[in-house]
């Protein structure tokens, strides 16, 4: 266990590759979900929890599944499948349960389902090799998905600060509403373009 | 071709299907949750693709908003018109079943009637007035008048009226889904039910004094409307320093139309009529009025005298 | 709604990127140039009139209650086919799009259009309606992805305009290919609909 | 209990249907995806060596796959000879390294002393603009730009600029991009070392005849190193490279 390479995943998935700003997954709850801060925080803590889950399960269907049975082509369809049935049962068993919690996080989390940065996360946990040409062990993957979850939740709380704001501003009126908040998200994909200068290695 | 292959793939995947499928079903069961059959309703007709274009965490946090707190019900973008005549109709359904209500602007401040603190020279916004010391009306209460309301209605069943500032709702049109009422930082709109006539066009709960200083046409907390003689149903309550009007009871207050010294009662009804109509109307009541006041002052002297010469009869 | 309406619909009406701002991920990530903007258009077309035409015709075996991972599962099966033939055939495409083919089963426009549409109308409606809205898709792909590669490279379908005219000089900025011009074009394509519709509202009022 | 059975035996059918689909329609394309990576790498190999062999031999060239182990995985390389030869004519490897967002593979073909004739980066997932520069083809050129400045040097000593302006084997970085340049340049470092290593295992144990190569090699290599610790001898390469016909030929 090499724990430079858990540093790296983490400030690669947070910063310079965010997932949101640097490698556009998941702009459909960045663009939805981002109109207030509170509602930004849940959606973020549903994402996060969400992506470490789904990184361990995709993890295990791939290592003892797919590879076991030399089926790696099917590996989108057994992922989509594996991880929407994992969220419908979280969000079954949270609504029974934790009301609680569901109020403020379950209620995000049918959402999440067909958010592209969950299944992105799952592949790119398969696809991501070191330099020797190693891919990510467990919990390595399990790593990436937990701080990309972050990354999520940071660009998203950012836009929603901004949002808050936003809608006191003095605008144009045909720049209203999705437009400006595009034009945001750029000004911050361009300050989070900044740390692409970052050597990490 | 790799028959063996083939039937590997088709057992793996299916088993994770079945396992997974299995484990859901019961889920559904051990989990289930009451929720409003509404909600359900609704869930069911949304496209279910948990998009998040409306703003609200996936189809069912939607549907649950619709229905609990009355959010427009055109924000689904990937259903498109189908899906929103359908959801129309599930809550028409409900809307005709409870009483019908459309929105009012709880406020007479027109450019004439209210005085202005300041000069405000910002985003022409409601919610953004509101940051500069709570506006520049000299009412803490009163309509700002940039029609932050007006933007909110998507039935465009509102207008602002550039002579008065304030905004004016079309009855017609309005279905009283609540938005404006929300849109409104100065809780200025409020619902009334549709058949009602009369509301109270004022929303200032400071004192007398105060009021009269920074309207015309503001509510002083007199409480003459909710005098007995003026309102005998008990309609009208006071709410601290303003009246309000409880809509549930029957009263056609006109009494209390008449009678209010600042005139912050608004008949619907007036709004046909004209000026020589109303005046005659208010004079009629008022002869009406006097020689009512007139007859029970009779009678409660004569009541007086009765009770008195009774008494002298008794002694 | 007659067969040429529902067909044309999904081109700028009810466009599903520029007006109903769906399907965001593809269209800000591969839009880096026409050729991908274009693959990437036309592999979620033959996804979506695929899986429409499936779920239309298998909707009345279809139990409602698992209606949704049924329906997950047809798409990903489609999506499959299309990576797999795409590395077998257009190698270079399947590369320059990576990620975000086997990403297609989570865009919003397919699982939509299956529920919305194809679950509930006929088999022939569905297709239209399926290509109408892939077109559409394309339509705003290539459009997005013309901007960035044209401001971002100084050409256009790979050709250097102003090279080819013998201007040198003009070699973009690449700041339009990487994510900031891709929000950035975006926003001012949602901006120019807008301003477009604001503008056809007031001259409507106006009369 | 029983409606639990019957969902979950529909999607039991439902995806091993899909799977199964999808399993008879892969035995299709799995044959053309593997025809075609091997034609791309028989391809790339052609790339990089030409100049070094005639363009009428590429095709016909063999190559004997030899083994290195890296980090403790197997990777394959590939001595050359022509048909009806029997000396080595050139090395190809595909270097593996960490860049700036993954993993940058490099075909990289050397003559017999590790003088890199041609290089191509074939996989790459680096910025847009910045580190993907690497492949681009400027208008009006044939190849990337960045494949040239690698021409001629020596593939043991290849370095950034950046990090050693004094070397006669330097080359100069991609702009805003460093990271990847020396992603490429350390990894052909590495490989060309363990092709090296294995090289003189194999030639040392068969041919007699081939120690002349050999030795030469070793020259070369001592010379390598002398040449990187000191700029002055960077004259003494030239020396070198002149040792082997094959390294003269292509200029």
């Amino acid at each position: 266990m090499d724990f430079s390479h858990l540093v790296v995943i983490a400030v690669s998935s947070i910063f310079i590759n965010n997932f949101v700003l640097g490698r556009f997954l998941g702009i459909c709850p960045f663009i939805g979900v981002s109109k207030k801060i509170d509602s930004a925080l849940g959606m973020g803590m549903a994402v996060i929890f969400v992506m470490t889950l789904a990184s361990v399960v995709t993890y295990l269907i791939q290592t003892f599944v797919l590879v076991r049975f030399e089926l790696q082509y099917l590996q989108t369809i057994a992922f989509i499948l594996v991880i929407a049935s994992l969220v419908q049962f979280i969000e079954m068993f949270m609504k029974k349960n934790m009301p609680a919690l569901y109020q403020s996080l379950g209620v995000f989390l049918p959402l999440i389902t067909t958010n592209c940065a969950v299944l992105g996360v799952a592949i790119l946990n398969i696809d991501a090799t070191w330099a020797d040409g190693s891919h990510y062990n467990f919990i390595e993957s399990t790593w990436n998905g937990f701080t990309a979850g972050i990354g999520f939740t940071i660009a998203l709380l950012l836009m929603a600060g901004i949002r808050e704001r936003l809608e006191l501003a003095d605008i144009p009126e045909s720049m209203k509403g999705t437009p400006i908040t595009f034009i945001s998200a750029s000004l911050i994909a361009m300050a989070f373009l900044g740390f692409s200068g970052m050597s990490i290695m | 071709m790799d028959t063996t292959q083939i039937i590997t793939a088709f057992l793996s995947v299916g088993l994770i299907g079945a396992i997974l499928g299995a484990v859901l079903a019961y889920a559904s069961k051990v989990f289930h949750v009451e929720v409003d059959p509404k909600v359900e309703k609704i869930a069911e007709i949304l496209p279910q693709a948990n998009c998040g274009a409306c703003g609200y965490p996936g189809c069912s946090g939607y549907a649950d908003a619709v229905v609990t707190k009355g959010t427009d019900i055109t924000l689904c973008s990937p259903g498109g018109q189908d899906v929103i005549d359908q959801i129309a109709s599930i809550m028409g359904v409900e809307a005709t079943a409870g009483k019908a209500m459309v929105a009012y602007c709880a406020c007479n401040g027109t450019k004439e009637n209210a005085k202005d603190r300041f000069e405000y020279y910002g985003p022409e916004k409601c919610s953004s007035a509101v940051f500069v010391s709570g506006g520049h009306k000299a009412c803490d209460y009163g309509c700002l008048g940039f029609g932050e309301c007006v933007e909110a209605c998507t039935f465009g069943a509102m207008y602002m009226d550039e002579k008065t500032g304030l905004p004016v709702v079309i009855d017609e049109k309005c279905v009283g889904c609540g938005a404006c009422v929300r849109a409104c930082p100065k809780d200025v709109m409020k619902l009334m039910p549709k058949d009602s006539k009369v509301y109270i066009a004022c929303n200032s709960k400071a004192k007398g004094k105060e009021v009269s200083d920074s309207c015309k046409v503001g509510c002083i907390g007199c409480k003459i409307c909710t005098l007995p003689n003026t309102t005998p149903s008990g309609a009208v309550k006071m709410e601290g320093d303003l009246p309000v009007i409880n809509y549930e009871l029957p009263d056609d207050l006109v009494a209390a139309k008449y009678k209010c010294p600042k005139s912050c009662f608004i008949d619907k009804g007036d709004a046909e009529k004209s000026a020589e109509e109303i005046a005659k109307e208010k004079a009629d009541w008022k002869a009406a009025d006097a020689e009512k006041t007139a007859a029970a002052k009779k009678a409660a002297l004569e009541k007086a005298e009765a009770a008195k010469a009774a008494k002298e009869a008794g002694m | 709604m007659n067969k040429l309406q529902n067909f044309t619909k999904g081109f700028f009406k009810e466009n599903p990127v520029l007006v109903l701002a769906l399907g965001l991920c593809p269209s800000l990530a591969v839009t880096t140039s026409i050729e991908n903007g274009l693959g990437m258009g036309m592999a979620s077309t033959a996804v979506l009139v695929g899986s429409s035409t499936l779920v239309s015709m298998l909707k009345k075996y279809i139990p409602g209650s698992i209606r949704i991972p049924i329906f997950i599962v047809i798409i990903a099966t489609f999506v499959t086919l299309i990576d797999l033939t795409l590395q077998a055939f257009i190698p270079s495409l399947s590369e320059s799009l990576g990620l975000f083919i086997p990403l297609i089963v989570v865009n919003c426009i397919i699982l939509g259009r299956a529920e919305a549409f194809a679950s509930k109308k006929s088999v022939l409606d569905s297709i239209i309606d399926a290509i109408g809205m892939g077109i559409g898709f394309t339509i705003a792909l290539v459009l997005i992805s013309a901007v960035r590669e044209f401001a971002g490279t100084g050409a256009l379908y790979g050709y250097p305009l102003f090279q080819l005219m013998g201007i040198e000089g003009f070699k973009g900025s690449i700041l339009m290919i990487l994510p900031p011009g891709g929000f950035l074009t975006m926003g001012l394509i949602l901006g120019f609909m807008q301003w477009n519709k604001v503008r056809k509202a007031k001259n409507t009022g106006g009369k | 209990m029983g409606n639990i059975i019957k969902l979950s035996s529909i999607l039991f059918f439902v995806a091993g249907i899909a799977a199964g689909s999808l399993a008879f329609y892969n035995s299709f394309t799995k044959p053309e995806i593997a025809k075609l990576k091997a034609e791309n790498e028989t391809k790339a190999r052609g790339y990089v060596l030409q100049g070094l062999i005639p363009d009428d031999q590429i095709p016909g060239l063999i190559y004997e796959e030899g083994q290195i182990e890296i980090n403790g995985m197997k990777e394959k390389f590939w001595k050359v000879k022509t048909p009806g030869s029997n000396q080595y004519k050139a090395l190809v490897f595909l270097a593996k390294g960490q860049g700036f967002s993954g993993v940058v593979e490099t075909m990289v073909a050397t003559d017999m002393n590790f003088k890199i004739n041609g290089i191509k980066v074939l996989k790459h997932t680096e910025t847009p603009g910045l580190g993907a520069e690497a492949q681009t083809v400027k208008y009006g050129d044939t190849k990337p730009f960045f494949e040239g400045w690698f021409k001629e040097k020596n593939s043991l000593n290849v370095i950034v600029e950046k990090d050693d302006p004094n070397s006669a084997d330097k080359v100069q970085s991609i702009t805003g991009a460093t990271i990847t340049t020396r992603a490429v340049c350390n990894s052909i470092n590495k490989y060309a070392e363990l092709v090296k290593k294995q090289m003189g295992a194999v030639q040392g144990q068969i041919v007699i005849d081939q120690s002349k190569v050999v030795s030469v090699d070793r020259e070369a290599i001592m010379k390598a190193r002398a040449e990187a610790a000191a700029k002055a001898e960077a004259e003494k390469d030239t020396t070198v490279t002149e040792d082997t016909p094959e390294g003269g030929k292509d200029e």
